[in-house]
């Protein structure tokens, strides 16, 4: 196994007990564990308190825009099959801005793996209501409480065609790490949802509030795809750990694509284009 | 006489196969040695509503339709009342009277009417086959090669079913016999030339994607959009059996973050679009800047506002290509005039990202999109693979890459994920050299200027105006409307009037020659197809030139060579 | 019962046979049988084929962008809850460019109806594929066959929180007009979905293939939500009829608002403005 | 002695408490009798990152934090490193050195340490009380007010526990006796003037906010996003009670259209943003002038490109506003320069939306958005409400109205939905006078002109520059430079330089008063906060005016006046 250390970066600027810290750690167990190797790797994240992840973790690393990891990684992925590509980023990147791009990576089953960061607020904006706020939750934009019904994260994946779908809590960083483990080993797309409560805008939905409203998964069989709807639907009582899984072929495998070593490495004048020119004749 | 240059119009409804009869015409013309210049007008629904396409073939080269057309092939009521006045005097009319007959008035014209439809119906059974049937009438009546025809007919429907090349081949032999009712068009002579075989025929996109792929793209992502979805649907077939990738993305913003994606994978990637697809784009446009990944849009220009007609052109969206997006950012935008040039700015745009680590927008029109011409065959043994400063390998082993080094010219190397000793973070946020996010001011400043001096160190790179032609006087225009305006020069000409044109083909950053151009001008006419004068503003911007005319037209449809020169004898007093 | 002839318009544009007629009918109709005052509906759409259908509807319309008509649709109704809003458009415009606002739609459960004509493939660009597409199927953007699993509309809407789901099919307009009637009729989110075939572009799946991979709902009860979500979830038989409906309380009333008569029509300098002047002082 | 007129900076780390101070500190000045102007500078996270607030409270109007300043409140090691130089000589730097002790050289100022944190815990059991407690120092070491700041502090925190307001309280007296311990700050005075009953403190985006409200806005969609959320939080909160509705949108996009959607059924509409955001609102601000819907829409210029520094504040996204967007439409593009204007700017804005039919953009930047001052309250009397051609009751019957009606302004009736005989569709596509599609030429033709000709009737209609001062030198500036630049002017007459300064306020259209103001200038200084000069640019265009010289900045932080006043005395060589 491979040292965490060697995915350290930079030192986190998070607020102190954000719980971004857990699910950061969690990240590089899972790499250690996975040995990823850093130049191989790229985290993927949009714009939030937790799209800063991949500033805090030593691999490669891009920092897109809001909403927009998913669709930077799959043209990634797709150019390059070979790398692991993580996305990470917030549950209003994933599920309110980003809901078409985060339906349709899901759908088209590519090997990426995403880590929500779900701390039902919007963090870096400074407490607005998020798409998981629940019915009636004050914020800044919702002094009155807010009037929606939250996304259901992991069941839009799940209705998506997701084929890994769990849900881990920051406080519990040894279930969080295998969870995070198993998705990026897992081929195909897999969601991560993490309850990841922000200390600072949140005051309602804390570590303890998760823990009593969260409980873990026993005797679950993943595969049982009306029972995990069943879990993914009971929104009082969130369950923690591996909800669904299904093999299933992924995007890459399935693409028309004639295999070409490296083909964005050494590029040269394609002259076979001449061999379309017959279309033109 | 006319000989040798023959401009026939096939109007109907839509659904009425004029568009698949134009092809055919245009294949037919190239095969026969011929030039080709084509224009297509149809309107934005699967059925009904007028469409016309017209088609010249010529032995000189041509870019465009010409101001008058030679034959009218007409299918329904709206292609006389719309352009019967266009038949030339001793052309021909050729009208399909199987729905309704009408009374159609012009002397100088000959005009044959024929239940087209009917016949076909009778005779093959099939009545949209009217319009190869009516491609025999034409063999027949002006002396085309009809074995050259049949080939032509034969090789346009071989990835059909052999039936239908049976029953195509029938029609237009239908049409030949009952062609001979009439009398032939003596005063056009059309002499088969030989195929010159180093030319090919297609439209702007194809060529675009034809450029893509002999610079290396591999990978593209696109909504369908029209006049754009052609490059999507062509690079579709072509790039699997090349190791690449085509996918049609969810939206234009998902396809434009795919492509930068891909880009900053390493792989050449571009994303092809119009209007309000590239609205879409706007924020990703931006991303690309700053964070220096090189990535290809096409916006393929069409009628605006908003959804406004989207089968119709227009050179409306100049500034927002250039300056569209909030911030300060570099960009390339290049303009390419007619399908050829379309092929090669296609190709360099790809160089032209990646070495300078911008975004490269290629602003075509609906009609470089989408009409087709004959071209030269693309000389590819010119052509070269410039990547800049990406880097497949690095030997020192610093534990984080200096992906955002200052450097002289601004640009960094450029590791690629995948590369050992290249780490480093890309952020949309403001950043040091290592991709740190930071707001410090010396930083601040030095990005700033990093990412902006490009501009003025690409230049030496880029396409500067084609000039031809000398005085006092210009015609200053971009992108398609080349073919009129070079026509126009023509008919001055013979009015022994002379002008200069310059055609611009690179809007960002501004080249320096157009004011050296503009210098002794006295007057410019500036042709656009828009209603503010988007390349009058740009120009006048940049070098404050103001001696200016405009000659503008913003309905959709292109221009024809004498609106130009017209309003240019009638200013000049000529 | 109104005469449906109020409500014709301009002569349709679409191909003969499009089922796009089928729809049209049925909303005509369905109108006629709620006696919908047309000056007191808007029919918002979006771009495409399908979404031409305000030009042939007569009340009130606005033709918007490709994605957008639900948003656009979500201001009126919530400007002017008076109205009757109704949202139609193509499989592309609800499930690809505008999955977004239908999540969010469906989840804020508004008073709106929203009706997709899902052919299962682009029409007014030609034929390329959509997000309704099978996997494997062959069109000008999928020539080796789309290597895409297809977004499942109503599960999508379900697994959103719609309050209303059914599936009507343009060859059975009988059927047709009474879901989407009371679709406009439920208090809350319905999705009519619709298998509304292009005859000009998609080869596969006409008239026929739906008769044969369709079949009638019996005996369900639309209120149970396990068996909702089995008969969604089966793709190779796609029930028709109402398949989920729940009674909720729609955003509208959940939304903290003073009633104010007309507070668009007869507006005022609003001088209370400084009774906020105490915040600055 | 310096009289009734002190700036202050608070610095420390994100999460200090710097900016309640700073926000407490400007609530007093304002009771005290003073104007005041503030400057933000804080980073774009949570935590951690050097803030500062820079807090002037005057007797005379101000619009600028000046120069320098008179006291640093320094709590982290930042401050004095980043401020220490700006300290006035003979100002006052006040070191919590609880942390930390430094060396810290300057002879000019008074220096006085202590450890503010510590004694807060000791004393209060709150760390992050040493804010309050160095009010006390303040108010002790400037003769404040004692009684007036007790109130100030009572009412900054009504809205809490009784308990906080107490340990507040406790923590000014610990500060005001911890104080004595040094020397009073003899060489400044600041009285008590008495509080102005007829002003009101408060930042750009309330003043927005508010404006709106004034103007019958009832529904607000955005996004939340730097720095504007701070107008869609203040309608969150009031518009309810108005029978509002104040949403927070799944994003941009949605926002901008949801908006459209409410102006459409007769509502009046707005959507907030900043850069990225605004960049998504592209597509749907042209449906809005294509289908001539009226909607306002705010951007609060921030630092760019992409996401920037989304704390810092820019003047780059003009073009943009302007011109963004693919095809020509007519829209509105205001950008206020201060507080006030910007409550007038925003209630005017929803009255030439709804007059003339289009999108209008108020152009802010981060520091108007963000910055408090002291403004007159506002005159509601003056105000009136227009609404141009809305129909909400029509008598004749036909069964289809024209919507898109030509008239002689080019604007025409507007019914809403709901209203009877009102009846028709609106659409993006190019449509006819009764909004049916259409893509017929003459019609074409006629409604572009419709469309585009009300740009040249709402001249009269909008904001012309303000004109301050005479002679052949000029400045010209818009927004948030006019603080500093008015500072800089009262420089440069001190050196008997005199100025005229030009205050662009509407950019689209461009209104011809521009070139007349600049008829007898032989140079002018265009001050700006971005790179590329965008102003500058835009003058230029529009008026050909050549003769400039550019003072940009584009580091994110406000000018000071000597920047702007040393580099016009340079160049003039005085
Ligand atoms: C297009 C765009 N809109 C808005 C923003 C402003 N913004 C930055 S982060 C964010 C949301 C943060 O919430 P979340 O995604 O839940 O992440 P968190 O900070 O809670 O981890 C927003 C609205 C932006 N950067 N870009
Ligand atoms: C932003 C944008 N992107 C693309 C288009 C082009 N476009 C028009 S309709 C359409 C899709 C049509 O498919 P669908 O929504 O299924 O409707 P249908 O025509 O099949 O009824 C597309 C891609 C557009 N108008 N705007
Ligand atoms: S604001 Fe919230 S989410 Fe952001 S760093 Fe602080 S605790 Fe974490
Ligand atoms: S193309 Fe297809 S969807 Fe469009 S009108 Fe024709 S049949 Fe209907
Ligand atoms: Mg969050
Ligand atoms: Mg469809």
């Amino acid at each position: 196994m491979i040292d965490v250390k060697l995915y350290d970066k930079e030192t986190p600027t998070w607020c102190p007990g954000c719980g971004d810290y857990g699910v950061l750690t969690a990240l590089k167990r899972a790499a250690a564990n996975l040995e990823l190797d850093p130049s191989r790797t790229v985290v993927v994240t949009g714009i939030g308190c937790s799209s800063k992840i991949n500033s805090y973790f030593y691999s490669y690393g891009i920092h897109t825009l809001h909403g927009r990891a998913a669709a930077v990684a799959e043209g990634i992925k797709l150019a390059n099959p070979d790398l692991e590509v993580i996305v990470a980023g917030g549950d209003g990147d994933a599920y309110a801005i980003g809901t078409e791009h985060f339906v349709h990576l899901a759908r088209r089953n590519l090997d990426i793996a995403y880590i929500v960061m779900d701390n039902q607020i919007y963090g870096l904006t400074k407490g607005q209501v998020s798409p998981t706020s629940e019915e009636g939750f004050v914020t800044i934009t919702t002094p009155y409480g807010s009037p929606e019904k939250p996304v259901n994260g992991p069941l839009l994946a799940f209705s998506a065609g997701a084929t890994y779908i769990a849900r881990g809590f920051s406080g519990d960083i040894v279930q969080l790490s295998k969870l995070i483990e198993d998705g990026i080993r897992h081929k195909g797309f897999a969601l991560i949802d993490v309850l990841s409560p922000c200390v600072t805008w949140n005051k309602i939905n804390t570590y303890d509030w998760y823990k009593a409203h969260s409980y873990q998964l026993k005797d679950h069989d993943p595969s049982n795809k009306a029972k995990a709807f069943q879990i993914l639907s009971d929104e009082d009582h969130l369950a923690l750990g591996l909800i669904y899984k299904k093999e299933e072929k992924i995007y890459e495998e399935k693409l028309p694509r004639k295999f070409v070593a490296n083909p964005f490495q050494n590029i040269e004048v394609d002259k076979s284009i001449e061999n379309i020119y017959e279309e033109f004749l | 006489m006319k000989r040798n240059d023959l401009a026939v119009r096939i109007g109907g409804q839509a659904g009425d196969g004029s568009l698949a009869t134009g092809e055919l015409l245009s294949k037919f013309f190239r095969r026969n040695g011929f030039f080709v210049a084509t224009d297509k007008d149809f309107p934005s629904r699967i059925r009904g509503g007028h469409t016309s396409y017209a088609i010249r073939g010529a032995q000189k080269e041509i870019f465009s339709i010409g101001d008058n057309i030679d034959v009218l092939l007409a299918f329904d009521e709206d292609s006389i009342s719309l352009h019967l006045d266009e038949i030339e005097s001793g052309g021909l009319l050729i009208y399909d009277n199987s729905r309704k007959d009408m009374d159609i008035e012009r002397k100088d014209i000959r005009m044959y009417k024929m239940p087209l439809a009917n016949i076909a119906k009778d005779k093959i059974g099939l009545e949209l086959i009217k319009n190869t049937m009516a491609l025999g009438v034409l063999a027949y009546l002006f002396n085309f090669n009809e074995s050259l025809m049949r080939e032509t007919i034969h090789d346009s429907y071989k990835n059909k079913s052999e039936k239908i090349i049976e029953e195509n081949i029938k029609a237009f032999e239908v049409g030949l016999e009952h062609a001979k009712n009439f009398q032939k068009m003596e005063n056009y002579k059309i002499e088969n030339l030989g195929v010159r075989e180093d030319t090919l025929l297609l439209m702007g996109n194809e060529a675009i994607g034809l450029g893509a792929m002999a610079a290396g793209c591999k990978f593209i992502a696109a909504y369908p959009i029209t006049p754009a979805s052609d490059v999507l649907e062509f690079l579709s077939k072509h790039l699997p059996e090349r190791g690449g990738i085509a996918i049609q993305a969810e939206s234009e913003i998902a396809a434009i973050n795919m492509a930068i994606g891909a880009g900053y994978a390493g792989m050449r990637s571009m994303a092809v679009t119009s209007g309000p697809g590239f609205d879409l784009k706007t924020e990703a446009l931006g991303l690309a800047s700053m964070i220096e990944q090189p990535v290809v849009v096409l916006d393929a220009m069409r009628s605006g506002p908003s959804t406004g007609m989207a089968t119709k052109t227009e050179q409306s969206d100049l500034f927002h290509a250039i300056y569209g997006g909030h911030g300060e950012k570099p960009r390339i935008v290049i303009a390419p005039g007619n399908v050829e040039e379309a092929f090669y700015f296609s190709f360099h745009a790809f160089n032209l990202a990646e070495k300078y680590q911008v975004p490269v927008i290629i602003l075509s029109d609906e009609l470089i999109s989408w009409n087709k011409q004959v071209v030269k065959k693309f000389k590819l043994d010119g052509l070269k693979i410039e990547r800049g400063k990406i880097m497949l390998k690095i030997e020192s082993q610093d534990r984080e890459f200096k992906r955002y080094e200052f450097t002289e010219d601004g640009i960094s190397p450029r590791p690629i994920p995948g590369v050992k000793n290249g780490i480093h973070l890309e952020t949309g946020d403001e950043h040091d050299e290592y991709g740190h996010i930071t707001e410090k001011i010396p930083n601040r400043n030095k990005m700033m200027e990093k990412r902006m001096k490009r501009m003025d160190f690409m230049k030496k790179d880029l396409f500067p105006s084609i000039v031809q032609g000398e005085g006092n006087i210009a015609i200053v225009g971009l992108g398609s409307t080349q073919g009129p305006i070079m026509e126009a020069i023509e008919q001055l000409n013979e009015r022994n009037v002379n002008v200069k044109y310059i055609r611009i083909r690179t809007l960002s950053p501004f080249l320096d020659d157009v004011k050296d151009h503009l210098k002794n001008v006295d007057l410019a006419f500036f042709v656009e197809q828009n209603y503010t004068g988007q390349l009058e503003n740009l120009v006048r911007l940049y070098t404050g030139f103001d001696k200016t005319y405009a000659i503008r037209k913003y309905d959709g449809r292109s221009f024809k060579p004498k609106m130009i020169s017209s309003k240019i004898l009638e200013v000049l007093g000529k």
